[in-house]
């Protein structure tokens, strides 16, 4: 092995770091351990001089290890390695120490972090001694593309990549196309029709000779992995022939949430209690009636239901408002004479249009009260004999302070949007993970949004967070650009850190086999060895864990590495 | 006890000029903007929100409607154009009517016809009267009505009769506006609420009513200074106008024309200035329409604004036919004088914009005593 | 066959804009010549209640109603139950809404008419207006450089396809690259930008062309002649090592515009330090050579030979490319014209823009929240010198949601307001914090968790909106109510943040005449179609991407960047791209009407 | 002088190294005793790493995952915990106290219970005192020598 020549770097971060660690003297206390040539602190190593820096040491120092001390590896790990690559070393000589989460944000006492910085260092140094090279693979990209949903997100992104002249497969659980938006009436804000927009794009999608439409599918199975799925269907309880694709795109979407859970509101005691997507159905049908077939004098529609409230969900369905907005519109426009009550917490008229929508609405002779989501919420009762409505809501109104008290005869509960019952399934399938709010994690919350961290895997739509038609569409038709781009490149770059199977070492156990989720590891008869496909391997390392004779090395999770690392951060303990 | 709200009010609200008030969203900037606003006082924004929900009973018991000098300035910075200047002007109208027992007051607000009616035919009666009524007591159209003779104005106008009437008219208009001011305490202060003013308190603070309804202190802490003094003369001039005329009749209408620096010249000069000034500026203003509290005019407004012109044109004309000794002149400006004025002061004192001369200074009383309540 | 449908054409010309700009006569007209339309209405016609339209219904026998006009929707329900009630299909009540299908262009009669002949033969108008297909150009061009240009101009490179990103000013970055931080999750804006910043310079299929603006553009889609006028950098891209000495030398000094005019750079400069590309540039305006003839220190300090060149002049660019994708952005909302607050008067009311310089550790405090004072030339800056403010006050919604100035939400202040709160928190423990909002629009993923949070910590969070601020002596009052608590607070404060609003940017019209496309009101371009093409227009080859639209956040503005993407590699792949909406004439809808007619779809 | 304990944590890249970084990015503070090793999964920990860091002196070893169910892998945690379970046994009869080492599941959300963690685990170990892997083996070296 070469005598490694270690440049260590560490980053100011502005103040991020600088401020609890001692910046100069983690560069001065381990610029003269073994291997270090050279040890340089600076502002911002991400920036460009930051990254210049780092390229003109390693080409005038002959560097040929690298070590960053920064913010997490999951932000700059990359960039630290394609900055290495640029000054012609392999980028897997570089290694990174986290000392900005995990260490400078998160600790109050100064000499403690800056400790804490210098143990991680060290660590790092030891560790990168024993880094080799790995070289960049990338596997040729299947050009189809399966997505899962066939509601507005998936539909579009369908149209999208199909119009590009490539092949998809549209999967969807039910027997229709169109998702919750084929349940709506109007659109907000420019209240147009909702079916006579999704109607077409129906149209389009199965008539689409680049689009394969499977309805009453289920997906039993994934395997491969980026460039390369293979999906097992369900259909009708029968099984489909394998499908093969490059891409998958999620956009299963959400479910409206069941608001009987809600002792308040008596939804299912109170048969003029509905759901928002009930009172769609009433319109839908022109008729805006009671249980008695009567046409409500009063009708309440209650915000946030189930929305932005610990009990239930703690998020903002981002949605609601508008479309109870849109409600008003329409039951004036049916019901000219009727008293409209919008019991709402905040009103988040927030997009293009939304706030003028909101304005108009309020020519509309409607009453807005405003409870409090989350301490008291309007109780619903049966009014007294002697009222001339079916029902009284009884609430704090928060504008004005006083306990009041709303005849109704009808109340819409705007019910938030959950997540499907099987999304747990769904993810596992796929590969994807989900937050606390069973929302698919996008693979960065700001600059990734569509992505996720399993590669060719997108979300889009609302199976992501709750979002509206537009941002729904947005996000489809960027997560069809991510699709195109790699279909136009033909090739995506695959995992390099893999595991590695020394032959000579191992003893045939097959435990390794027993224990890999990706079936990436097969047992040569012939050889009575196992042996790794290095293209299914995702590098979990399991498999090296258990193996019995250490045959098994997880490239980049070395034995060596890590235990050199362990004895790094643990040398200047004492 | 949760109060019930009643859209319905919305309709009822209507017909006293308020026009779309929904359009408030609650913003704040209304009540932050108004310097009148006060801790357990806050306007305009929370009335709206009464009026919004359609809680009557909170409605009328509000003082707040009569704290607001309609400085405009919320309704300026409005960002939804709910006006709510305006909609405090209107509901200083919708509380005139509830004030008052016999219904004329909703009447007149909510009719132009009615209310036109009651004053074309006041007015009617006046002429009727000076007509029919006075030839009968001695006067001869003939005789006084010749330059020789002289202006005449107690014979013409015989003074102990003017006085009888005047002090009638006083006490009926009295008798209205004190009811009404009795029903304005029994919903503010005895009805609503669960709370107790001892009559100490009562005693203490009268000294407020007197003050306020004198200087209009509280006119004086809107922003925009300027109207508070012509809102101070048009009101002294109207005052001092009404005292004189009613209670020292015999001292102001002398046959005699007395020396340009005699008391009763001057104050009547005063008078007489300070109602033109007054009613220039809110008639020019309204004709402008550049400022936002000049922008809506009920339609009670005008009328009110005319007929107080009217009633101060007639007047100075009667004194310049007077000062000039023509009898014709001064005869038939005084019957047109008294035809504005008795249909004005019946009409407007206790049912109209003019009760507010009562209100106002009630209502700081009587804030004043709920500031000092104790629980019952 | 719908074709024979019995069909009441219902006119809703009420839609409040005055003069309306639809010929409604012309369009009864020709409503008439299509057969199955035996009645048509206006709104003034007779009075839409349920009773005349039930009537209107069963004397004709309606089969179909179309409601046409701007937001139909408005009386839809009352068409949906009037047909229930004569007993027939409430689901036949259709809507010609002549706010989709490129609200802006269409208000052209001829338009109409193609939604109209489309609605009426019941053919829907996606399948009878699509345009011609034109060869493209793979080049395309990306006018903006911030988050959402950088964004899709990283994702066509992704496809190995040329792009050309012009950015007006000497860097790329927007105005994300001023922020300190970013909602809700606090990471820091720069940490997640400027490696995307640097992929952008350092992509082989991006050419990068700063300081440069768009001069002329000619042709049709797939083949558009642009010319981009390159602004005189007078420094030389190539040879500069960005080392900062010119800077230093410099005499002359102008308020910093990357930091929001918190402090101030020098005429030679460099906007911030990550910039890319990573070169100084000449303020033209400031320099003192350019203006009387004498100076040159930074000629004479520059360590590289011909570098700079002061007399450099403007040039141009004739660049050929197939699509366009604007994301020109936005700019912040003037807070002088809200006078009542007293920004650009009292010196310690900021607007938002300056506040998030004064957090950011690369701002002119380096992250530490000082008061703003004088230097000795009289401008108004901050440093580190002046003391800390103890008590802050943040106003929601300034020039947002206001007739007076800004009808619309500008989506973003709500959140950024409270992270402002959570970060004064940080960096000043003591301190008290008043925000005052109207409602609070925390609807995005974790956004409400975050106002959760916020609330949990000592923000004094007021429901009510301050009407004015006043400077009374060294501090500032204001006054508001308190609605939830039902009381008038008044707070004397040392620093006031103005939360401004998003505006259109100034060029907005300007570039929306050049490439033919609208506006609306309030100057965001118009998108093709509200629901299904947010990041379209109704011009081929042209996309929308971020807040050149329409305010978003960072999420929303990344997707469109990429949404807008997708429509080019999509061009690029197939090798072909749709004409102009306004391309297909009205001959040829009816065309295709009747073609569609005769197969089913 | 004060005690200050150093515990060594393997965090799986994908949901306990990302609740860390949230610790970070949500400015949640806790001890600075941690020392974070970042591995791919909580599958790849081979109980030698465990025992190499009290050999060096660490005071206690925390192991965290996905939560059940929500492995990157699928099921690298519990490969982990079954292995884990094992180890726990063995290190106990080796008369390290059974405080001293902790297997916990932390999801990319929980930064907060990440911070909690750490200083729950801090605090019992200063308890304890320090441990005694790595003194013990000096002086069995000692002695052989």
């Amino acid at each position: 092995m070469e005598e490694p020549r270690i440049g260590v770097y560490v980053c100011w971060c502005g103040t991020n770091i600088s401020k609890m660690v001692d910046v100069e003297a983690v560069t001065k206390e381990v610029g003269t351990l073994p291997g270090v040539v050279l040890s340089k602190n600076y502002k911002y190593m991400c920036s460009d001089p930051g990254q210049d820096l780092i390229i003109k040491d390693i080409k005038s120092h002959n560097l040929n290890r690298v070590i960053v001390a920064a913010c997490s590896p999951r932000i700059h790990e990359l960039t630290f390695r394609n900055a290495c690559e640029k000054a012609g070393i392999n980028p897997y000589l570089f290694e990174m120490a986290n000392i900005r989460e995990q260490d400078s944000w998160v600790h109050t006492d100064r000499t403690e972090a800056t400790k804490k910085a210098i143990d991680l260092v060290i660590g790092a140094i030891r560790r990168v001694r024993y880094h080799e090279p790995l070289q960049k693979r990338s596997v040729n990209v299947d050009p189809a593309t399966l997505i899962i949903g066939g509601g507005i997100s998936g539909m579009t992104a369908a149209l999208e990549i199909a119009n590009a002249g490539k092949k998809v497969y549209l999967l969807e659980r039910t027997d229709h196309l169109g998702g919750q938006v084929a349940r709506f009436d109007l659109t907000f804000p420019h209240l147009s029709s909702a079916r006579q927009m999704i109607r077409p794009m129906i149209q389009r999608v199965e008539n689409h000779p680049m689009i394969i439409v499977y309805l009453n599918t289920e997906l039993k199975e994934v395997s491969g992995y980026i460039g390369n799925f293979k999906a097992r269907l369900v259909f009708n309880g029968a099984e489909q022939p394998e499908i093969t694709f490059g891409n998958i795109i999620a956009a299963v979407g959400l479910k409206p949430f069941d608001p009987s859970v809600i002792a308040e509101y008596g939804y299912g005691k109170f048969p003029d209690v509905i759901t928002s997507l009930e009172f769609e159905d009433k319109l839908r049908a022109g008729r805006i009636l009671t249980k008695y077939g009567k046409e409500p004098r009063n009708v309440a529609i209650i915000h946030c239901v189930g929305s932005r409230n610990k009990q239930y969900h703690e998020y903002c369905s981002r949605v609601c408002c508008m479309v109870a907005l849109k409600f008003v519109h329409e039951i004036r426009a049916a019901l000219p004479d009727a008293n409209i009550f919008e019991i709402y917490a905040d009103m988040r008229a927030y997009g293009k249009g939304h706030e003028e929508f909101y304005a108009m609405t309020t020519h509309k002779q409607i009453i807005f009260l405003m409870y409090d989501q989350q301490k008291s919420l309007p109780l619903i009762r049966e009014a007294y004999r002697d009222d001339d409505c079916n029902m009284l809501i009884e609430m704090n109104e928060l504008l004005s302070g006083i306990d009041i008290e709303v005849p109704v005869d009808m109340v819409i509960l705007m019910v938030n949007m959950e997540a499907h019952d099987n999304v747990k399934e769904v993810v596992r399938t796929i590969g994807v993970s989900l937050c606390g709010n069973q929302f698919f994690i996008e693979k960065h919350p700001k600059l990734d949004p569509v992505a996720t961290t399993t590669g060719g895997v997108f979300i889009v739509g609302t199976c992501q967070g709750p979002k509206d038609i537009p941002d729904s569409v947005a996000q489809a038709k960027a997560a069809a650009a991510r699709i195109l781009a790699t279909i136009a490149q033909g090739s995506v770059p695959v995992e390099v850190t893999t595991a590695v199977v020394n032959e000579s070492f191992c003893c045939g156990c097959q435990t390794c086999i027993s224990v890999c989720p990706y079936s990436a590891v097969s047992f040569d008869e012939a050889k009575k060895v196992s042996v790794v496909n290095e293209v299914l391997c995702k590098g979990c390392g399991t498999c090296g864990g258990c193996c019995p004779a250490g045959a098994i090395t997880s490239k980049h999770f070395t034995d060596r590495q890590i235990l050199s690392e362990i004895e790094g951060i643990m040398s200047m303990s004492y | 006890m949760s109060t019930r709200v009643h859209p319905e009010l919305r309709n009822q609200l209507m017909q006293f000029g308020i026009g779309d008030w929904n359009a408030c969203y609650h913003c704040g900037t209304c009540t932050a903007q108004c310097p009148l606003s006060e801790e357990g006082f806050l306007f305009p924004r929370k009335k709206i929100r009464l009026m919004q929900m359609g809680l009557k009973d909170e409605l009328e018991a509000s003082v707040e409607p009569w704290l607001c000098y309609y400085c405009g300035d919320c309704s300026t910075s409005c960002p939804r154009d709910a006006n709510p200047g305006e909609l405090m002007m209107s509901l200083r109208r919708y509380l005139t009517s509830i004030y008052d027992w016999t219904g004329l007051s909703k009447k007149f607000y909510t009719s132009e016809l009615w209310e036109l009616f009651f004053i074309l035919s006041f007015a009617a009666l006046v002429v009727i009267s000076f007509l029919l009524v006075l030839p009968s007591m001695g006067f001869h159209f003939t005789r006084e009505l010749t330059a020789e003779g002289g202006v005449q104005v107690n014979a013409f106008a015989p003074i102990h009769v003017v006085e009888t009437f005047d002090w009638a008219m006083a006490l009926v208009v009295a008798s209205l506006l004190i009811s009404n001011i009795l029903r304005m305490y029994y919903k503010i202060i005895w009805k609503y609420g669960n709370m107790k003013v001892s009559l100490w308190v009562h005693i203490r603070e009268f000294w407020l009513l007197i003050f306020n309804f004198a200087v209009q202190p509280k006119f004086n802490k809107c922003d925009d200074k300027r109207y508070w003094l012509s809102h101070w003369f048009l009101m002294s001039g109207y005052t001092i106008m009404f005292i004189v005329i009613v209670v020292y009749l015999p001292w102001f209408q002398t046959e005699r024309i007395l020396p340009i620096w005699n008391p009763q010249r001057l104050l009547g000069y005063y008078a007489t200035f300070g109602l033109l000034f007054g009613l220039f500026v809110a008639i020019f203003g309204r004709l402008q329409k550049k400022e936002i509290k000049f922008l809506f005019s009920h339609i009670s407004d005008w009328l009110f604004l005319a007929m107080l012109t009217l009633t101060a044109i007639t007047g100075i004309l009667i004194h310049i036919f007077r000062i000039n000794g023509m009898p014709l002149g001064t005869y038939i400006s005084y019957i047109a004088h008294m035809a504005v004025l008795v249909p004005m002061i019946l009409i407007e004192v206790p049912f109209s914009k003019w009760s507010h001369l009562a209100y106002r200074p009630f209502a700081v009383y009587f804030q004043q005593l709920k500031k000092y309540a104790v629980p019952r | 066959m719908r074709k024979t449908e019995i069909t009441g054409m219902f006119f809703y010309n009420h839609s409040g804009l005055h003069p309306d700009p639809i010929d409604y006569s012309e369009l009864l007209r020709f409503s008439f010549t299509f057969q199955n339309v035996t009645e048509a209405f206006t709104y003034s016609d007779f009075i839409w209640n349920e009773k005349n339209i039930l009537k209107k219904i069963e004397e004709n026998n309606f089969e179909r109603i179309i409601i046409a006009g701007l937001m139909p929707g408005t009386v839809k329900a009352l068409f949906s139950k009037a047909m229930a009630v004569a007993g027939k299909d409430p689901e036949k009540v259709m809507l010609a809404s002549f706010n989709d299908y490129c609200s802006g262009s269409i208000f052209k009669t001829e338009g109409l008419k193609k939604v109209l002949a489309s609605m009426i033969s019941g053919i829907p108008y996606e399948f009878t207006g699509i345009p011609d297909e034109l060869p493209v150009n793979k080049a395309t061009l990306v006018i903006g450089g911030g988050i959402s240009g950088i964004q899709a101009a990283l994702e066509i490179a992704y496809s190995n396809n040329p792009v050309y990103l012009v950015e007006k000013s000497g860097t790329i970055g927007g105005k994300m690259a001023t922020f300190d931080k970013t909602f809700p999750t606090l990471d820091c804006a720069a940490c997640i930008l400027t490696p995307k910043m640097v992929e952008v310079n350092q992509h082989p299929d991006i050419r990068l062309m700063s300081y440069s603006e768009i001069k002329e553009v000619a042709g049709k889609p797939g083949d558009f002649i642009v010319k981009v006028l390159k602004k005189a950098r007078k420094v030389n891209v190539q040879t500069c090592i960005g080392c900062g000495t010119c800077a230093e030398k410099c005499p002359a000094q102008a308020p910093s515009e990357f930091d929001a005019g918190t402090c101030m750079r020098k005429a030679i400069y460099i906007p911030f330090p990550q910039a890319v590309p990573n070169k100084y540039l000449v303020d033209s305006e400031n320099c003192i050579y350019l203006k009387n003839g004498k100076c040159k220190a930074c000629v004479k300090a520059c360590p590289v030979p011909g570098c700079i060149d002061l007399d450099e002049k403007d040039s141009e660019v004739t660049i050929n490319v197939g699509n366009i994708i604007l994301a020109t952005g936005y700019k912040p909302f003037n807070a002088l014209r809200m006078a009542q607050f007293g920004y650009g008067q009292f010196p310690n009311v900021l607007n938002s823009l300056e506040f998030e310089r004064l957090l950011n550790a690369s701002g002119p405090t380096g992250g530490n929240i000082h008061m703003r004072s004088q230097d000795k030339k009289g401008n108004w800056i901050f440093n580190t010198t002046t003391p800390r403010p103890e008590k802050l006050a943040i106003i929601h919604c300034v020039g947002s949601r206001d007739k007076n100035f800004n009808k619309y939400c500008s989506r973003v202040c709500c959140m950024y307001s409270l992270k402002f709160a959570h970060l004064i928190m940080e960096k000043l423990p003591e301190a008290e914090i008043f925000e005052y909002f109207i409602d609070m629009r925390s609807f995005g993923k974790g956004y409400e968790e975050f106002y959760e949070r916020i609330r949990q910590e000592e923000v004094s969070i007021i429901r009510g909106k301050t009407a004015k601020v006043e400077q009374r002596g060294e501090k500032l009052f204001l006054r508001g109510e308190d609605i939830l608590r039902g009381e008038i607070l008044e707070n004397t404060v040392d620093m006031v943040i103005l939360s401004v609003g998003l505006e259109a940017g100034e060029d907005a019209l300007k570039l929306a005449k050049m490439l033919n496309i609208t506006t609306n009101a309030d100057g965001w371009f118009d998108e093709a179609h509200y629901n299904l093409d947010p990041t379209g227009t109704c011009r081929g080859g042209i996309y929308l991407a971020g807040t050149c639209q329409g305010p978003k956040d960072i999420p929303d503005c990344v997707a469109q960047g990429s949404a807008a993407a997708a429509r080019v590699i999509q061009s690029i792949l197939k090798g072909r791209l749709r004409d102009d909406v306004s391309s297909v004439s009205l001959d040829r809808v009816e065309y295709k009407i009747m073609e569609l007619s005769t197969v089913p779809i | 002088m004060n005690f200050r304990p150093t515990i060594v944590a393997f965090l799986c890249n994908w949901c306990a190294y990302t609740g860390a970084d949230l610790a970070g990015t949500s400015r949640l503070h806790y001890a600075p005793n941690v020392r974070i090793i970042r591995i791919m999964c909580s599958g790849r920990i081979e109980p030698t790493f465990i025992l190499k860091a009290f050999k060096e002196g660490a005071d206690g070893v925390l192991v965290c995952g996905c939560h059940p169910g929500d492995c990157h892998y699928q099921e690298g945690n519990y490969k982990c915990l079954r292995r884990f379970k094992l180890l726990e046994k063995f290190v106990c009869q080796m008369g390290i106290e059974k405080e001293r080492l902790k297997l916990e599941w932390i999801s990319a959300s929980e930064g907060k219970q990440f911070a909690e963690l750490v200083n729950e685990m801090t605090a019992a170990i200063l308890k304890l005192g320090p441990g005694k892997v790595q003194k013990t083996l000096e002086l069995e070296h000692l002695k052989t020598n």
